[in-house]
Order: C-alpha cells, then structure tokens, then sequence
C-alpha cells in the first residue's frame, strides 16, 4: 500500500469511529459501541506497524514518511498544507497511542459496559485519538495546534463526562482553562517563531534554528521557545499550571490512563523533542525547562506522599514523572526524555487501569484508607500492578529503571546539567519509591479495611488482558534502550536500539558533543539512586504494613508542614486569591461602571438615529404592493431613459 | 413566406386578443381561461420559431399543470363575477397608467432605434439551429447550464417543501398549539 | 403542410379522415362496451335492434340528437356550451400525431395538364418532430373541459367531481410522463416514427459490445421497459377517467361528476372525448412498446417485396403495404382497446384517497426509480465496451 | 426596411413587438387588478411575454441558450405559481375573498 493511503486509514479510521458512534449515541449499545471504536483504533494500529515497517526499511538518514493531501492555508507567506510525516520521533508516539489506545479502549468495554452514554464516551475517546494523532503527525505548529487543541476539547468533554455531577463537570471546566492559558503562549510562540523564520514548518524551523547558542533572553528562538514551553506547562502540567491534572481524575478511569497519563500530558515533551535543534539553540529556555521539570518532579511527589484518593496518588506521580521527562529534555537528553516517556505510558497507564480494576472491584470506592488486603480477591490485577510498581520506582531491569536512570545520569553529566539537577532527580526518585510503595501496601497489602457491605471480586477477561499486556510492557520495555555500561556486561552486548534510532533525529548540546562519563562513575550514579529508592520503598514497607500506626505520629509531629502538604500547598487557594478572584472583580467594575455607563449609551444613540431615519423612510412604504410594483416600473423607466439618453 | 406571415399574424391577434380579455375582464375563471388561451397561441408561437420541444413543454407545464392549479383554485373559491375589477384610486390608478404608458414608450423606442442596428435575419444565422434542437437543448442544459439545472433541482425541492407546509390545514404554519 | 395545391389538399382531407374515424369508432366501441360487458356478466347485452344488436348503436344516436336541450338555472352559460366543445379537440389533435402505418408514395403523374409529384404522404395527420411531448402536451389540455363543465354547471356534485378528475389527471401526469422516459433514452429521440422503426426485426439485446438475439421475440419496447409498460398503461388509464379510476364520475357519491347536468348530445360529445383519450392512449401504448404498425417478425422492407410479388404498379406496392401495416396496427390497438372494456368491468373502484396514495407513493417512485436505472444501464451499455 | 416588407416578411422586430405589448398588458394588470390571483396570472402573463422574446433572439441569432433560459423561466414560473398559490389559499381561508388589500397588513 502506499504510503498517503496508509496515512490516510491511519487518520480517518478513528475519525470514522467518533461519527459511526457519535451520530448513533443513543442507539449503540456497550459491546457494538466498544467494538467499532476498539477496531477503528486497532486498524490505526496496523497502519502505525506498517508504517513503522516501512520506515525501517529506509536507509537511516532518510527515515521520513512525509504526506501532504491538500494545502490547507496559503497567506502570503504562510502556507500550510495539511501534511503529515512520519519520522522515527512520531512512528514512536503513534505505536505508543494507538498501542496503548487499543488497549485502553478494549478496557474500556468492560468498564463502561453499564454506563448510559457509552457510545458518546467511545465516540469522544475515538476522536481523542484522531486529534492526538494529527498532533503528533502534523508536519507544522498550526497542524500540530489543531490537533493540540482538539486533544483539549476531548480531554474536557471526557473529564466532564458524567457533567451531571457539578464537581466533575467544574473539574472539565478548569482543565479547559488551564489548557487555555497555556495555548495563548503557545500562540504567542508560534507568532514569535513566523515573524522571525518566516515559517512555521517544523522540519524547516529545525533547519532554519541558529547555529550559535542564544546568550540573550529576548532573542527570537529564547523567547519563541519559552513562550512554547509555556504552552507545553499547560498541556503537560507542569509548575505553574499543573493544577488541573489531578481534578482531572474526575473523568472515567481508562480516561485517565490514555489521556491523562499515556498521551496527552506528553505532548509538551514531544513538542519539545520535535523542535530540539530550536531549543538547543535557546539555553536559556533550556535551563528553565530542567529547572521547573526537576521542581514539578520533586514538588508533585511530596504531595502525592500524603493523597488518600487512589487516583489522585497516582495523578500526582504523573506529574512529577513528566517532570523528570521535562528534566530530561532540558538538558538536552531529548532521547532520554522519549525513552521515559514511552516506558512511563506503559507502567502509568498499566497502573491506572489496574486502578480502575480496582475501583471497579471496591464499587466505585477510591479512597485507598478503605481498601487493604486486596492481593487475595484480584491475584492477576495485584500482580500487573506489582510489576508497574517496580517499574516507577526503578528496580532493575524493569522499564522504568532504565529511562530513569538515563535521565539521571543526563542530569549529572551533560554540559546542560548540573549535579543539584540530578539530586533533585534523585530525591523525587526516592519520595516516588515511597509513595508508589504506600500505595501498594495501603491498597494490597496488610490488613483488609474493606467496608462489609463491599466484595471485591477479580475483574473479568476484557479489563484484566490489557493489564497483562501493559505488564509485560512495563517489564520488557525498557530494553530497547540499554545502556552500554550494561550491555557491556551482559552476554551478547544488547545495542541501545532507541538511542541509535532516534540518533539522526536529535541534536547533541552545541557545547560539547561528545562528552561521556567513565564506567565507574555511572555505575556509582546508578548504584545510589537504585539502592535509595529500594531503602525508601522498605521504610514505607515497615510504616504501612508492618507498623500502620507510625506514619500517624510522623504526621502529627511535623504538624503545620504535614497540613501543607496535604492540602497541596494551597496552590488552588493562592490562584483563587491571587489570579482569578481580582480578575472577577475587575470585569465586574468594567461591566459596571465602563460597559453600562459608555459603551452601552454609544448604541443606544445609535439606535435611536436609526430608528428615527427609519420613521421617516417607512411613510413611503404604505403595504400597497401595486404601489411597489409601480415604484419597480419607475426604476425600470429610470433605467432605460438613461441607456437610451447615453 | 406568406404562409408563415399570415400565420403570425393569425397567432398574434388571438395570443394579444386573448391577453387583453386577461387584464380585462371581470370574473377571474374567465381571465383565467383567457390565458389558457394566451398560452396556447404563445406554444403555437414557439413551434413557427423553430422552438418544438419547448412548444411542447409549454403546453405540458404552464397549460397543462399550472393554469390548471389556478383554474382550479378559483372554482374551489367559486369567484364569479367581480363588482370592481380594478383596485381603487383615480390619481394612483392614473400614475400607474402613466408609469405603464412611459414605459411602454420607451420600450417602443428602443426596438425601433435598434431597428437599423440589428441586422436581417439572415438565413445562415437562423440555419445554425437544428430542425429537432431537443438533442442539441438536452446538450447545452446538462453541461453549460448544468449549475442552474442543479440550483433550479434544488429551488423545485424547497418550493415543494414549502408549500405543503403553507398549505397544509393542520401542523403547517398556521398551527395552533 | 405542403409544397402544392394537391398535397395541401390530400393532407387536409387526411386530417378529416381520421377525426370522422375517431368519431365513427365511438358507437362500435359504445356497443362493444356494452355487449362486452353483458358477457363478462354473463347475460345477453342489446341484442334486439338489428343483426347482434348493431342497429342499437343508429338508435342511440337519434335518441341523443332528439332530446331537450337543457341549461341548468345556476350554469354559466357560454362555460357550459363550450365544455362539451372542447371536449373532442385535445383527443383528436394528439390523435392525429400518431403514426398508423407506413407512409404511401406516389410516383410523378400528369394531371389538368402539368405535372406532379413524386409525393411522400406519411400515414398519420401529421408528422411533428418532437411526437410525444406534443401528444403530452396537447392531452393535458383535456383537463380545462372538465373543469369548464364541472363549474359550468352550477352544480356542487358537478364542481367536485371535476376538480377530482382534474386533480386526478394533474397526479397521474407525472407518473404517465416518467414512465416513458425510459422510452425516449432507450430510442434516443421524441419522434414517434423513428421508435416505430427502431423496434424492427427480432429481439436483440446490445450492450457492452455484446449482442443477444432472440428470435423468438420481436423487438418490442415491452422487452425493454416491462415496468415503463406497467406504470404507462395503468396511468393511461388514471389520464381517461375509466375504471377503475372514475373517481370523477362515482355514482354513490357524485352521481355522475362533471356531466350529471349534462344531456342528451353534449353528453355524447363528453362520451366521445372519453373514447379518444382511450384511443391515445392505446395508439401510445401500441407505439411505445409493442411496434406500432409493424408486423412482428418482418420488417416493412420485407412485407413491401412480398407485395411487390403480387401487386403490379409501384404506387400500389406503397398502397398495400401501408395497409397491411395499418391492419396490423388496427389489431393490436382493438386488442388494448378490448382490454380497457375488460377491466372497466372486471375491477372495482378505488378510494380517493387510495388513488392519490397509488399515483404519487407508488407509481412515481417505481417511475423514478425506472428512469433511473434505465438511464444507468443506457448510458454504461453503450458508452463501455 | 421598405415599409411594403412591414406585412409579408416576419423579422426579430415583430416578435419583440408582440412580446414588448404582453409584456405591457401584464404589467397593467398587475397594477391595477385587485384579485390577487389574477395579479398572479397577470405575472406569468409577463414571464410568457418574455420567453418568447427568448426564443425569438434564439431563433434569430442561431444559438440555443435562449431556449434554455426559457426553460428555466417556466420551472421558476411553476415554483411561483405553487407557493403564490398556496399563499392565496392561507388568505382565502382566513378572509373569504382574495383581494390584494388584504394584503397590505405589512407597512410602516
């Protein structure tokens, strides 16, 4: 097949999956709504395999599969096709999305089976897909834009997806305006980067970045990067804006797994990896990407040590992981940051829908103070969940361990890093062993604190094989990208299959381009982030299965900081103080004093000239047609008295 | 060409008679019948220009479909004959003669100014038609006139729509709820 | 209308001749009708004035030229006389437009000391280009006779029962003029004389380059258009006002429609109208789709060298064949002529309703769909080969 | 044009003549007359006074759009009729009568 057909199928195939179910919600029943959405997103997933086949089989500098099917916006200069490329950074994402996608929507199936808009719910998650992909295909920021904003709107429609709960539905709404503020810079970016470059293309604009690192704050590539990366804080919560991630927990589960956790938030990752050679040429932009990446990572990982909510636990890590991918791409790791970013979409997502297994074992109950012992009831869910939980915290040689570890040592070691980076990585690396352990224990381990009237029960074939499918993942994942102090040692000497592949596609720091660590003190970076991590998971071993009672007394006795913490620093409440209260109160004077007292007078005067103009006009219009006709006639003498004249 | 003047002027007289009885007399079926009448000549008219299919289509469409409509809306209404034929008002009735003179003088004088202009009706010219144009009409229609075919397809469809909506006794939009 | 004197004349006297035909036709078929019927209901019909009851038919004649003629207190005078009029015109018009059988040439001849011809005169009144958008047209007129007659009258029965039957023509119209669109793409033209001709010799089916010949079959338009057929006829009969859609004319409830006023020779100028639009209406189905005046299984090239072999002159050659050619055309048409009696007698009589629900839920959409598919086949058969 | 022509030989003049006079009578009915559906009539009077000169110019200038646009004119002539007619009725129910001046209800 050729290749703009197979992009083609690619794109329209959930796209026709989001009408069929969408023009037909009320009438698709759960399993023919499920089915046509999970076979819309698995044929975009043979089209991903396909052409990932295809561009392996392309000589290593002319990997690109570029499409354009029609020119979509020619304005003087700007013109922007509707094109799309397939390169070994997208082929990566659209494996991952539809992969992930298939599976979390044939998860979905069972999960949603009772709920009365199922089809609205495939039908919105399938046009996710669409949107996610032309994000990620889309060969300029406008298309990539469009998508982005797409991906927005679904992700808003599915966190309010049972908007009849005011909570939910107030939880989409400041997603969407969060989103929002971020878009304006991401706009504001895209305007920066076409006045300067003239083109809004992103292999152009990566051709077109300067050769000579920007000193400067306010040079072009700085500023366009940064406004850029603002954007990407909104779309992948980040510090300043990562409020809405974990309201976000409001929307279905699955939800939370493809959207919240797998894809979407990723995407100001990805944008970033795209544009690299831009944003090497920014350092600037570089050094406060690292620096809000490391502070989200540890930030967001002492609140989500003191979350009750299952799902909110896990939120938070989310977070805080897409700080360590935002850690990565800040100094310059952009290999790093896609390797994280594909193994944290298998063990995340893995660990929300285990999540969601449970939730739906425990009858809709999240709060994990209630559940305890679960291990005996959900063998298959605890075990998958078990295996995500030595991904995240990094144990060898799960997936998460060796992303992780690369970040890491990218922190220390490259010319854009620093050794405060790193131990910012590694204490986030430590707080996240200890809450991810927490929540194992609280959840499944120690004793049952399951209310009576509850029985948790296995959850059946339909949710249960995607976990075992993302549990496989989350163990085998992380060995495209071994790195060579390892493969060294072990027999056969693995190559790095993702850093060669992704080679040609990424630009080193203009400092220094070759600038490696000796073995030995890799393997002691290594070494002390592995075995602080495990120390850390045993301590909360000890506090929450063997000695319950401790972390209350350690609780009480950090007293106001405890209460900070898990209030979540009062972050909502300081934006409401700060930010969105004096902005309502501004507009409200606006209205009242500027709009009723100037603005609304200026029309009424006008009007009242119109009407009076009209008055006097209307005496002519007496209702008599004969008399219009007449009037016609007139014209018509008037008309050709003048052509005869002439 | 005798024959075809005095057929002409045959045609002419009966199609100007008949649409003088139109605009003048009072009961409206005979107004109505009259132009019938006018219809007819007008299609005889068409088939002395060479104009066959469209002699027919005339007959078929204004004679036989729409004047029925308007001979049979009138006997539902029974309207016999009208006291007053014409709308009142002398001084707008004389503007509207007027109105109707100056036009009718200027339309006068323009034929006859171009009279010198258009050139004779020269046999070459007129032989460019096909003596059975239908083929040549079906032709034209479906591909240089083929966007006013489609727009007058979807005029006939809204026109359809919306008169069974005005006309319908019940849930048009004369219902009351 | 001609180049001479003689061929003006010959024509005119053409147009005469089939009008009186038209008109003469009608008390044969009075009499067929009613004996027709007398036999389908199993009992014996007029059988007392003449041989077979023939004479009745002289009878009924001085019986309507005799009676009172009456004017209804509350008629429109000058509608009321003029209706019955106007009646015959339309039917015979279109009449005149059908092909009857092959045209007759005659070979230059000396006549009041010059000479003439070589003349052409075709078998019909006359020959017009666009043949059945004429025949169309012309009909269609037919329906201001029955509502001059039906207002005429002053007479509420009256007034109902023709805005039914004009209403009624108005819907059937449609479905009468899709159903023949299939017709007119298949044969590629509106004369009627050129369809005759292209339905010669036997049964071939053309298409993608391909030919299937049945020889068993003659080359009828029925074999091609069966559904066109269907809808064409049944809406014929709607156009004529016979049963079993004389909603027009329904005793029970209109006694007896436009013409209940009506009497004794005005009504057998309606009864001749009626006829004549029956005549079209077989002449047309005849034409359409079963050959006109052609004999099955020869073409006329055949029927006029087996004339030639037993008729001397020239001119008598083009005589006989045109006339063999006309009996063949009468016998068909007596055939759907005996079919109408037959099903005036043999079915019932819709609801309006029921009619209305028949001509545009049914027979429009089935004609439609016909014309589609016909223009389908037409178009992707001759164009792919 | 010798003025003994005006009579034997028919040129495009005649027919624009004869259109040009319908088209006048059309437009006094429609002026003057107060039944609406005679107005109506009156209107498809004028239509008529103009597809001849239609077909007239097509006749005499040897091309044949001038019978396509009649033909569009009659389809616009039988939408118009339709809805106008539907209209009348509306006002016919409503008032017994179908005199223009009930129509003048829309005025300023």
């Amino acid at each position: 097949m050729n290749h703009s057909l197979l992009m083609a199928i690619l794109l329209l195939s959930p796209f026709v999956g989001f009408l069929i179910n969408g023009l037909r919600w009320r009438k698709n029943g759960p399993n023919l709504a499920g089915g046509i959405a999970t076979v819309a997103i698995f044929i975009s997933f043979i089209c991903s395999v396909l052409l990932f086949v295809d561009l392996v089989s392309m000589p290593q500098e002319a990997r690109r599969i570029a499409v354009t099917f029609f020119e979509w916006i020619a304005v003087d200069r700007l013109k922007i096709g509707a094109g799309f490329v397939v390169d070994p950074i997208s082929a990566i994402m659209i494996l991952v999305i539809t992969g992930v996608g298939t599976l979390i929507h044939l998860f979905s199936v069972s999960y949603m089976h009772h709920d009365k808009g199922v089809a609205k719910y495939f039908a919105y998650l399938n046009l996710f897909v669409f949107n996610m992909l032309i994000l990620v295909l889309g060969d300029s920021l406008v298309t990539m834009f469009v998508g982005w904003e797409g991906v927005g709107l679904c992700s808003y429609l599915l966190i309010g997806f049972w908007f009849t709960d005011r909570e939910k539905a107030a939880a989409g709404m400041k997603a969407f305006i969060t989103n929002r503020i971020g878009d304006a810079a991401f706009l504001l970016g895209m305007f920066v980067l076409f006045m300067t470059f003239g083109t809004l293309n992103l292999h152009e604009l990566n051709e077109l970045a300067p050769t000579v690192a920007e000193g400067s704050w306010l040079g072009a590539a700085t500023l366009g990067t940064l406004l850029l990366f603002i954007g990407a804080t909104g779309k992948s919560a980040q510090i300043p804006l990562y409020v809405w991630l974990p309201d976000a927990m409001a929307g279905p589960t699955p939800v939370s797994a493809l959207i919240h956790a797998a894809t979407m938030v990723t995407a100001g990752v990805y944008m970033i990896v795209r544009l690299n050679a831009m944003f090497i040429a920014a350092p600037n932009t570089m050094m406060v990407i690292a620096v809000i990446g490391a502070a989200t990572a540890v930030f967001a990982a002492t609140i989500g040590m003191t979350q009750w909510d299952i799902k909110k636990v896990l939120a938070y890590s989310t977070v805080s992981q897409l700080g360590y991918m935002f850690l990565a791409a800040g100094v310059g790791a952009f290999g790093a940051a896609m390797f994280h970013l594909m193994t944290h979409a298998f063990f995340k997502a893995l660990m929300f829908l285990g999540s969601g297994s449970v939730i739906h074992a425990m009858h809709e109950e999240q709060d994990i103070r209630k559940m305890g012992a679960l291990k005996k009831y959900m063998p298959i869910t605890h075990f998958t969940f078990f295996l995500g939980w030595l991904a995240i915290i990094g144990m060898p040689p799960f997936a998460g361990f060796f992303s992780k570890d690369l970040i890491l040592e990218k922190a220390f070691a490259s010319p854009l890093g620093h050794p405060l980076l790193w131990a910012a990585g590694v204490l986030g690396a430590v707080m996240t062993a200890f809450y991810m352990t927490r929540l194992m224990a609280l959840t499944f381990w120690g004793k049952s604190r399951v209310p009576k009237e509850v029985h948790p029960h296995e959850s059946p074939w339909l949710m249960t094989i995607p976990l075992i499918v993302l549990g496989f993942l989350s163990v085998v994942g992380g060995w495209i990208g071994i790195p060579h102090v390892i493969s060294a040692i072990l027999p056969g000497h693995p190559a790095n299959i993702l850093g060669d592949w992704l080679a040609p596609m990424l630009k080193v720091p203009l400092s220094d381009a070759h600038h490696h660590l000796d073995a030995a003190t890799e393997w002691t970076l290594m070494g002390i982030s592995v075995v602080l991590a495990a120390i850390s998971a045993a301590v909360a071993y000890q506090f929450y299965v063997r000695s319950p009672e401790t972390p209350d007394k350690i609780a009480k006795a950090l007293g106001p900081v405890y209460q900070l913490v898990s209030k979540k620093y009062l972050i909502d409440e300081l934006y409401f103080g700060a930010v969105i209260n004096p902005l309502i109160r501004l507009s409200k004077n606006l209205w009242h004093h500027v709009d009723v007292n100037f603005i609304d007078k200026i029309t009424y005067v006008l009007g009242d000239l119109v009407r009076g103009g009209g008055s006097l006009v209307r005496t002519l219009q007496t209702g008599n047609m004969q008399l219009y006709a007449m009037y016609v006639g007139l014209g018509l003498v008037a008309i050709l008295s003048f052509v005869l004249m002439r | 060409m005798t024959a075809d003047a005095f057929i002409f002027w045959f045609l002419s007289l009966i199609t100007l008679g008949s649409a003088l009885s139109v605009m003048l007399l009072a009961n409206p079926v005979y107004s109505a019948l009259s132009l019938v009448m006018t219809m007819v000549g007008i299609s005889a008219l068409f088939v002395t220009l060479g104009a066959y299919f469209i002699a027919g289509v005339q007959l078929i469409v204004y004679a036989g479909a729409v004047m029925v409509l308007f001979v049979m809306v009138l006997m539902l209404f029974d309207l016999r004959a009208e006291l007053q034929a014409f709308s009142r008002g002398q001084i707008s009735g004389a503007l509207k003669l007027a109105t109707v003179g100056a036009l009718a003088g200027l339309i006068g004088g323009a034929l006859l100014l171009s009279a010198g202009n258009v050139a004779e009706p020269s046999m070459a010219e007129a032989a460019k038609l096909p003596p059975d144009a239908s083929k040549a009409l079906g032709i034209v229609l479906f591909t240089r006139h083929i966007f006013g075919f489609e727009a007058l397809g979807v005029l006939l469809l809204v026109i359809a729509i919306g008169t069974v909506a005005l006309a319908r006794a019940k849930g048009g939009t004369h219902a009351k709820h | 209308m001609g180049q001479d004197i003689f061929e003006i004349v010959v024509n005119g006297l053409k147009l005469i001749v089939i009008f009186l035909l038209m008109v003469q036709a009608v008390p044969i078929l009075v009499w067929v009708e009613r004996r027709g019927s007398a036999f389908i209901q199993n009992r014996l019909g007029p059988n007392r004035v003449g041989p077979l009851g023939l004479l009745q038919l002289l009878a009924d004649a001085v019986k309507f030229l005799t009676k009172e003629d009456m004017l209804p207190n509350q008629a429109v005078r000058f509608l009321f006389y003029a209706a019955p009029v106007t009646a015959l015109i339309p039917g015979v018009i279109a009449y005149c437009a059908i092909p009857l059988g092959t045209p007759i040439s005659i070979e230059a001849f000396e006549m009041f000391g010059r000479s003439w011809g070589p003349y052409v005169f075709p078998m019909q009144g006359f020959d017009i280009g666009v043949g059945i958008v004429f025949v169309l047209g012309v009909s269609s007129l037919a329906a201001y006779t029955i509502l001059m007659a039906g207002w005429g009258s002053g007479n509420k029965f009256s007034l109902m029962g023709a805005l039914r039957a004009s209403a009624q023509m108005i819907s059937y119209e449609l479905a009468l003029g899709l159903s023949i669109v299939g017709i007119i793409m298949l044969y590629g033209t509106f004369n009627l004389t050129e369809m005759i001709n292209a339905q010669q010799g036997a049964l071939t089916y053309s298409a993608f380059g391909h030919q299937l010949a049945i020889p068993a079959l003659p080359n009828w338009g029925l074999f091609y258009q069966p559904l066109g057929f269907i809808l064409f006829f049944a809406a014929t009969f709607a156009e004529a006002n016979r049963l079993p859609f004389d909603l027009a004319e329904g005793e029970a409830e209109l006694v007896a429609g436009f013409h209940t006023e009506y009497g004794g020779f005005k009504m057998l100028m309606f009864f001749i109208g009626e006829y004549a639009h029956m005549m079209i209406a077989c002449g047309l189905v005849v034409t359409f789709f079963f050959g006109g005046y052609l004999v099955p299984y020869m073409t006329p090239e055949q029927v006029q060298s087996w004339v030639a072999t037993w008729a001397s002159s020239p001119n008598a050659v083009s005589a006989w064949t045109s006339v063999i050619h006309l009996l063949s055309y009468f016998v068909k048409f007596a055939f759907f002529m005996w079919f109408f009696i037959w099903v005036r007698w043999t079915l019932p009589r819709f609801r309006y309703d029921q009619l209305m629900d028949l001509g545009w839920k049914t027979m429009l959409p089935w004609a439609l769909a016909n014309t589609i598919l016909t223009a389908l086949v037409v178009y992707f058969a001759h164009t792919i080969k | 044009m010798p003025s003994t022509d005006v009579f034997t030989t028919i040129t495009l003049q005649h027919y624009l003549v004869l259109s040009a006079a319908l088209f006048m009578i059309g437009l006094t009915g429609v002026l003057l007359r107060r039944n609406v559906i005679v107005i109506m009539m009156c209107i498809e009077l004028m239509l008529n006074a103009v597809n001849l000169s239609f077909i007239a110019f097509s006749k005499f200038s040897g091309r044949i759009d001038g019978q396509i646009m009649v033909f569009f004119v009659l389809t616009i002539a039988a939408a118009e009729a339709a809805v106008g007619l539907a209209l009348i009725v509306c006002i016919f129910k409503r008032f017994r009568e179908v005199n223009i001046r009930f129509f003048e209800h829309l005025k300023g």
